[in-house]
């Protein structure tokens, strides 16, 4: 093999603590270099040229890239020796940035590791062979998990580009949290009226196939040809029968259901349309609070239901789709904000979540859009906001920002003066984070038209004071002193998570995920929607957070990638699979039992028994080849002999 | 290549390319500063990481060898973890057998998106390594030869099996050979004092079935050559366990075979027996009664004593009779089992971290590579494709060095690892007494102490432990790094 | 193992607090707890130690600590927070070598390697006594008090030291006193400090945080606080009038140690619970919890002096 | 001009010697003033707890260990239970008062008097003892009438005993060991004992 070296100096990223040139030096001397260099970018067109232009004079068969990690530029560089004639697959990178410049400045330790990062690379590519990728058919639906604003964007924009869409929707209405917002900030738009008509349009999709209260249950499969086993759970009704009349809910007797999608601020019926413009606006019993159901007398929605959907005996659905390719858009949940005993929160009554205000503020709400306090029905006259309830927290293990609430706080805190002229708000923050369009302008309208008052300090607790009221002790840092306000409500700006389920809902995606339930995005600047497993995409808050315009932008953005994946009929495996040596294979069958992709069938070959490899269904994982004792299951580009190369180049006695 | 001297120290690391790669990416980009020494080999999932490959790593000279994969339950592969959290632990314990300190070898996982966790592995694990120093080097230790105590105690009174009922035996074998293509057992080899295997196909083939404590070879080791075609096979009760795991491993099928189970009362050690008998010497009779045998040779008598001269594994044998079988000579014995550490092990239980390395230094100074342990394993199926001496892929050099000695050693252990029975056929078969059962000995107690006292060939349904996995070990612990 | 117990009165036990001593010794010779005290036990340090140095603070403790090891106790009550969060605080800090070695240099002997653990008299009494083993034991249930309890800043803080539930929100002392048939306020303030060891050399601190604790309990409508510090009875207690003073108020609440309180429950005379010793009257409280034992109605108001 | 403080000229050993001494990580610190929110002697303090927590991440060490509010924190810990950084904010106030003290900087008097009075009676008889705290410390502070009005509470409830409870069996003396190994090392050390 004729192998060309290049070192790349990556500016001063790697040059500043690496030797480039030393390296470049002692890679020349490698078994089968013939050519290396250390240019400046090797990214950047000349770069590339650079590496073209070398296998052309040196008529190399092989490269190895020194530079940043093979998560990023690996694709670029197969591209680039392409171009110069060479297989894709006759490229190795040494990751020289991530794993070495950037975490030391020992310039001798870095250049020697670079060296022998290189020189394992080398060894490794010398056992390189072309590869060709095998196509295969895609089928062209996608699954959209979560009817959020994100997913209803995914979904309308799939479907407006002809391609089938499956949404599935935990709760019994699409709208996610958008649909129980009151307003939107710096607009302060009614945010019903924006997102409902966007759910109508889902509802009315021809290609949208809405399944509402259900869940994920089970993925297989891989990009292209996923199979999706989805659990409906039983509404107790029959939506094919149920018409959203609510004659039930007016009848129904168990009028203490917690209602949890006015996030439990009031009190509903076991039987009811989540609410008004639910869509699908279909009735869901809550089977631990109906008599019926609870205690086995009641039936009267059952009686007064025009068309006889109620059906207490439903069970559980599980239906299979076959799709392409899925988009995640699970949003958020409030982490528990219960944890911070020091505001008493679900303790005092009076002490409630932004949601919760939300729900207050909301003409659909349980008061009506009117602000009363939870615990005696009273228009609190003094309201305190305190921000950064779970965010930028690391004693409880949640050292980011939330993102959006210096923005709803400022919204809330404008809409609570239109609600209660006579009150007054103060708002505890650390830092106002407004970097959005008209955003900034917007907290600064809260403050000198609306007269809230901003006080730059942390509150350090919230008790009752005795006498109905609640003496809240915080700081004022710009002043230097302890402040303390007698408030007749507090709203606590709590911090989001990943919602509830989402780490399980990552390990069926087969996907990562942060502590926070956060799903990872395959790079964080560049490759913002994907995933590390292709054909699964992320928009919305289930990534990060994010608000309405982000999130809106996101869904489109995987709309556009779920567009560009379908726009070809056959999709191409990436040829780094496992292969059987037939002569070594004694169809143990302990490879079939391993594999996780049920990639492996025993064949017969000449009347025996031989194992064999499906290779649009591998996904290139080599458990097979660590299994197989007789070295018969070999893992392309990572063969027991590359990998063993590489160790003993670093290994050697 | 040479590490920086003083500086650092050689430790490699196998990263799975999508949690732990990418967290060690994140750690980069967040220029998280960790020591220089690790080197990263990037694959494709912790499931791909034999362990072999790190005894490789180990006995050629790395300091530390570190593995890194996405957390259980978060596999990008949905499960290559699962199978490399269970094999790579059996490997942590496996290693101290060998005289490695298991502190050298570390597996974790790492998401990525945790940089911070990764500069932690990478710093802690780095120092600790530096805390232990520079790996011994295994062709540095001077030889040690011990030789293990084999005064032991049966757990039942072993005897000659003088009143067998071996003419019943041929009788019943008689009586099925006509649907079978032979029936496997033993025969008198060149004098009485040994037997050869016997494949008889027709009843005077039959007749020349002997039955005995010579009976120490292992038929099983021939069923799988026939596979596909039905055979009939005596067994030992050890001899049994082995066709159970053939049968777990789908390396034959139960319809292909018939068992004839005889029940043992001990085999006889003929490495000691052939000590005190002398060599070259010519056996002129032997005599059995019911707990001895008198052999004479060269005109002279010695008197062997079962309970002395038995095979290390038949005094903690509690199957003499085979569990599984279709006709049965005897009733099953009633011995309750004990947990006690074979001889071979114990030896090695008794000796610190560097002498450990210097008894196998001594004792892979005798090994022939006739790979006579290997040929007599019944669960070496790879037959001609066996990795020792094949160069695709190319594990091992034929260099005959102790070290790519005892890394052949350890490629056959975990070969067998969840698979070994015990049969001690190895061992028995080396020509030079090399005690090797103790490398399986250690898999096997590691194995039935992780996995529910799984022991293999007990249950033709069982699955192998290394070839499943839960998904919350029971009895491995996912080591705290935060 | 078998539980060895060494009790640790701490030197107000002996002066301030000798009511709270009277009272613990009494409910627990009535619930069977022996308390056998460390011999010769020295003082903790209390806060002036360790505000002057950590090390001559673990160095008094240890002592303690050590002489309860000799008399083989592998557990230690005390009943003061501020001995319990010393002592605890020692243990943990021993754990330190270098710091472990600082302390022998002072000590007469080097330290014991382990410690017995140590706990609080309230701790003590519940593990031996759940909710329901102390009810069965009440005799006049303290049914018509309404109590509020206050735990002051060192009994559930450092949570990693003190091992106390909840730092925020403890909750023992009222599943104590539930059990024992009072009603019990969810006092917000528990563990909001009352001025500590300020008491002498700064008194307008202890007096205005004193006051604000007082000033809550008597806006919840309690007849007494219910404490477990002799330092935290002392402000609230003895300098009540300064806190009057300070707030220009009236509290008039009576600040009873738990044991106290307990100590009623369980029908031990007044007499042995050092009740008399109080500076605000409680007499009031005891005449409620008579008239309801002995069936008739108590007088609603004028109940508080 | 004005009186500005010019940062450049800070003390940029001090941070780290109080991140040693104290085991904290002061500038993780992002000043959101939650320890001066529910510190209960902030209204004494003449430099709030997140100041100092600033002065300290700016090396004002002049500043800092000069003010009063190192000698009136109660060390209550509320501050660090609710700190959002974890950082034990009482550890690093007792770390600066250590700091103080050894540099003979006492700002307060008389509360280091209280503590001094305190523990001479404990050197003495191995056990505190109220009234002998008090005639100390009224002797050192020349505080006639500190507490005077509860003279007679406390009196008439027998509560304060007229004689020291030594404690037996020479635990006093051993006591009065430590306190003069613990002397003679902080002279050694040159800190103030």
């Amino acid at each position: 093999m004729r192998i060309g070296v290049f070192i790349c100096h990556c500016g001063s990223n790697i040059g500043g603590t690496v030797d480039c040139a030393k390296v470049a030096e002692k890679a020349a001397l490698f078994p089968d270099v013939v050519y290396a260099t250390d240019p400046m970018y090797t990214c950047a067109e000349p770069g590339q040229a650079t590496i073209e232009s070398a296998i052309a004079e040196y008529r190399l068969d092989g490269i190895v890239v020194a530079s940043c990690s093979p998560r990023m530029h690996e694709p670029t560089f197969r591209r680039t020796v392409e171009r110069a004639g060479l297989n894709r697959y006759m490229l190795e990178m040494a990751n020289i940035r991530e794993h070495v410049s950037w975490i030391g400045k020992d310039v001798e330790s870095n250049t020697n590791k670079a060296a022998e990062l290189v020189a394992i690379a080398v060894a490794k590519l010398r056992g390189n062979t072309p590869l060709h990728s095998k196509s295969f058919e895609v089928n062209k639906r996608v699954l959209v998990i979560g009817g959020g604003v994100a997913g209803i964007q995914a979904a309308l924009d799939c479907a407006d580009g002809d391609i089938p869409v499956v949404l599935v929707e935990r709760e019994a209405t699409i709208g996610g949290k958008m649909a129980k917002l009151d307003k939107t900030f710096p607009t302060v738009d009614c945010s019903a009226c924006i997102v409902g008509p966007k759910m109508v349009d889902v509802a009315q999709h021809p290609l949208i196939a809405l399944y509402a209260l259900s869940e994920v249950e089970e993925i297989s499969g891989y990009v292209g040809n996923f199979t999706v086993k989805i659990r409906k759970r039983a509404p107790y009704v029959d939506w094919d029968k149920c018409t959203g009349c609510g004659a039930c809910s007016v009848k129904c007797p168990s009028k203490k259901t917690p209602d949890a999608f006015n996030e439990f601020t009031g009190v509903t019926t076991a039987i009811k349309v989540a609410f008004p413009q639910a869509i699908p606006k279909k009735a869901v019993i809550t089977a631990a609070h109906c008599r019926q159901m609870s205690r086995g007398k009641c039936g009267v929605c059952a009686k007064v239901c025009p068309t006889g959907a109620v059906n207490y005996d439903m069970e559980d659905v599980i239906v299979t789709e076959e799709v392409g390719s899925i988009v995640a858009a699970t949003g958020y949940d409030l982490m528990d904000w219960t944890v911070y005993k020091e505001y008493g929160a679900g303790r005092y009554p009076d002490v409630i979540t932004s949601l919760q205000y939300e729900r207050l503020l909301s003409g659909s709400g349980p008061t009506c859009g009117h602000i009363r306090r939870p615990s005696d029905g009273r228009e609190p006259r003094i309201i305190v906001f305190i921000q950064c309830v779970g965010s930028r927290d690391r004693s409880i293990g949640r050292p980011q920002c939330s993102g959006f609430c210096c923005m709803y706080t400022a919204k809330q805190a404008v809409l609570t003066k239109d609600h209660l002229p006579e009150s007054q708000s103060y708002v505890f923050y650390m830092d106002i984070r407004a970097p959005g369009k008209m955003y900034d302008e917007f907290t600064r309208r809260a403050v000198e038209e609306y007269g809230v008052e901003y006080v730059r300090g942390r509150v350090s607790c919230v008790y009752p004071d005795g006498k109905g009221a609640y003496s809240v002790m915080g700081v004022d840092t710009l002043l230097g002193r302890p402040v303390e306000i007698t408030a007749d409500l507090i709203v606590l700006a709590v911090g989001i998570e990943g919602s509830r389920g989402a780490g399980e809902l990552a390990e069926k995606l087969r996907i990562s995920y942060d502590n926070c339930g956060f799903f990872m995005e395959s790079h964080v600047k560049l490759k913002p929607v994907e995933t590390n497993t292709i054909g699964v995409f992320l928009a919305g808050v289930c990534q990060g957070a994010r608000d309405i315009p982000a999130s809106v932008a996101q869904g489109s953005a995987t709309a556009a990638k779920v567009l560009g994946l379908f726009a070809r009929d056959r999709l191409e495996n990436d040829p780094q699979i496992a292969c059987v040596d037939m002569r070594r294979c004694v169809a143990c069958g302990k490879c079939v039992r391993c594999c996780p992709f049920g990639a492996i069938e025993e064949v017969s070959v000449r009347d025996e028994q031989k194992a064999h490899v499906i290779e649009t269904v591998c996904q290139g994982c080599g458990l097979c080849a660590a299994t197989c004792p007789q070295g018969a299951v070999q893992l392309a580009h990572s063969t027991d002999n590359q990998i063993l190369a590489e160790v003993n180049t670093l290994c050697r006695y | 290549m040479p590490v920086l001297e003083g500086k650092e120290l050689r430790i490699v690391g196998f990263l799975c390319n999508w949690c732990s790669y990418g967290g060690a990416d994140a750690a980069g980009v967040g220029r998280a500063v960790q020591p220089t020494d690790l080197r990263i080999i990037r694959v494709p999932c912790s499931g791909r990481v034999d362990p072999i490959f790190i005894v490789k790593a180990l006995l050629n000279g790395a300091d530390g060898v570190l593995v890194s994969g996405c957390h259980p339950r978060d596999c990008h592969y949905s499960a290559g973890n699962f199978y490399a959290r269970r094999r790579l632990e059996v490997l942590k314990q496996f290693l101290p057998v060998l005289g490695i300190d298991e502190a050298r070898f570390e597996y974790t996982w790492v998401g990525a998106s945790e940089a911070q966790l990764w500069q932690h592995v990478v710093t802690t694990f780095t120092n600790r390594v530096h805390a232990l120093g520079k790996a011994p080097r295994f062709d540095a230790v001077e030889p040690l030869l011990k030789i293990a105590d084999m005064a032991l105690t049966a757990l039942r009174p072993l005897g000659t099996g003088k009143n067998a009922a071996l003419p019943k035996l041929k009788e019943a074998i008689k009586a099925k050979l006509p649907e079978l293509e032979c029936v496997i057992g033993w025969q008198q080899g060149y004098d009485e004092a040994r037997t050869v295997p016997l494949f008889a196909r027709t009843p005077q083939d039959v007749d020349k079935f002997v039955w005995g404590p010579f009976n120490v070879n292992n038929p099983a080791v021939y069923l799988p050559t026939f596979r596909g075609k039905k055979v009939g096979i005596v067994v030992k009760g050890c001899d049994a366990r082995s066709v159970v795991e053939l049968l777990q491993e789908n390396l034959i099928s139960r319809e292909d075979v018939i068992l004839f189970a005889m029940p043992c009362e001990g085999t006889l050690d003929m490495a000691r027996i052939g000590e005190k008998l002398g060599r070259y010497t010519t056996v002129d009779a032997v005599v059995c009664d019911e707990a001895s045998i008198t052999i004479t040779a060269d005109g002279k008598e010695h008197r062997f004593c079962m309970a002395d001269f038995a095979q290390g594994k038949c005094y903690g044998c509690a199957t003499p009779l085979a569990a599984l079988s279709d006709v049965s000579f005897g009733a099953p014995v009633d011995v309750k089992p004990v947990s006690a550490t074979p001889p071979e092990l114990a030896l090695l239980d008794s000796l610190s971290l560097p002498e450990r390395m210097s008894f196998w230094r001594g004792q892979m100074g005798k090994c022939l590579r006739c790979y006579a342990c290997r040929n007599a394993c019944p669960m070496c199926v790879c037959r001609d494709y066996c990795v020792s001496d094949s160069r695709d892929p190319h594990w091992m050099s034929q260099l005959a060095d102790e070290r790519e000695k005892l890394f052949f050693q350890t490629v056959h252990a975990f070969h067998l690892a969840g698979r070994c029975t015990g049969c001690g056929e190895c061992q028995r078969a080396c020509p030079v007494g090399i005690p090797i059962l103790a490398l399986r000995q250690q898999i096997g107690r590691v194995i039935e102490q992780l996995f529910e006292s799984y022991k293999a060939g007990t249950d033709p349904a069982a699955a192998p432990p290394l070839l499943t996995y839960m998904p919350q070990e029971k009895n491995i612990h996912e080591r705290g790094w935060k | 193992m078998k539980t060895t117990v060494a009790y640790y009165p701490g030197c107000s036990a002996h002066g301030f607090s000798v009511d709270y001593e009277k009272s613990t010794q009494a409910v627990c010779g009535a619930l069977g707890i022996r308390l056998n005290d460390i011999p010769d036990w020295n003082c903790c340090g209390s806060t002036p130690a360790h505000a002057v140095d950590t090390e001559l603070s673990a160095a008094l403790c240890v002592r303690n600590l050590d002489n309860a090891v000799k008399a083989d106790a592998n557990e230690l009550l005390t009943p003061c927070p501020s001995c319990l969060s010393n002592l605890r605080h020692a243990a943990k800090r021993m754990e330190d070598p270098r710091f472990r070695a600082r302390v022998d240099e002072l000590l007469d002997n080097p330290a014991p390697a382990v410690f017995p653990e140590v706990i609080s008299v309230m701790q003590g009494i519940a593990r031996r006594f759940d909710a329901n083993a102390l009810a069965e034991r009440v005799k006049k249930p303290l049914k018509p008090l309404r109590l509020a309890t206050y735990y002051g800043c060192l009994m559930s803080r450092p949570a990693e030291i003190m091992d106390f539930g909840d730092p925020e929100n403890p909750t023992l002392m009222e599943s104590m006193l539930t059990a024992c048939g009072a009603e019990v306020v969810d006092f917000p303030l528990k563990t909001v400090c009352c001025g500590a060891s300020f008491g002498i050399p700064e008194r307008a601190v202890t007096a205005r945080l004193s006051g604000r604790i007082l000033a809550l309990a008597a806006d919840m409508r309690a007849d007494a606080l219910v404490v477990a510090c002799p330092l935290c009875q002392m402000n609230l207690d003895l300098r009540q009038k300064q806190a009057e003073h300070a707030a220009d108020a009236i509290f008039a609440m009576p600040v009873l140690y738990f044991t106290q309180a307990m100590g009623l429950a369980l029908g031990v005379p007044p007499g042995r619970l050092g009740i008399e010793k109080l500076r605000v009257n409680a007499n009031g409280l005891i005449d409620k919890i008579e008239a309801a034992a002995s069936g008739s109605t108590a007088p609603v108001e004028g109940s508080r002096p | 001009m004005n009186d500005a403080i010019v940062i450049t000229q800070r003390d940029t050993v001090f941070m780290k010697d109080v991140d040693a001494q104290s085991s904290q990580k002061v500038s993780a610190c992002y000043q959101c003033g939650n320890c001066t929110a529910g510190c209960p002697a902030s209204f004494v303090y003449d430099m709030q707890a997140n100041q100092i927590m600033r002065g300290v991440q700016l090396g004002l060490k002049e500043a800092v260990l000069n003010c009063r509010s190192l000698w009136m924190c109660l060390s209550c810990s509320t501050c660090s239970l609710r700190c959002p950084n974890s950082i034990d904010v009482a550890a690093v106030m007792e770390t600066l008062r250590h700091m103080a003290r050894r540099q003979n900087r006492i700002t307060v008097p008389n509360v280091e008097k209280f503590w001094h009075s305190f523990l001479d009676t404990v050197r003495v008889c191995g056990r505190t003892y109220e009234i002998g705290v008090m005639a100390l410390y009224i002797l050192r502070s020349l505080r006639v009438f500190t507490d005077l009005d509860l003279a007679p509470e406390v009196l008439k409830k027998n509560k304060l005993p007229f004689m020291p409870h030594v404690v037996q069996n020479g635990g006093a003396a051993a006591i009065g060991r430590i306190m003069r190994r613990y002397k003679e090392r902080a002279e050694r050390e040159g800190v103030r004992p």
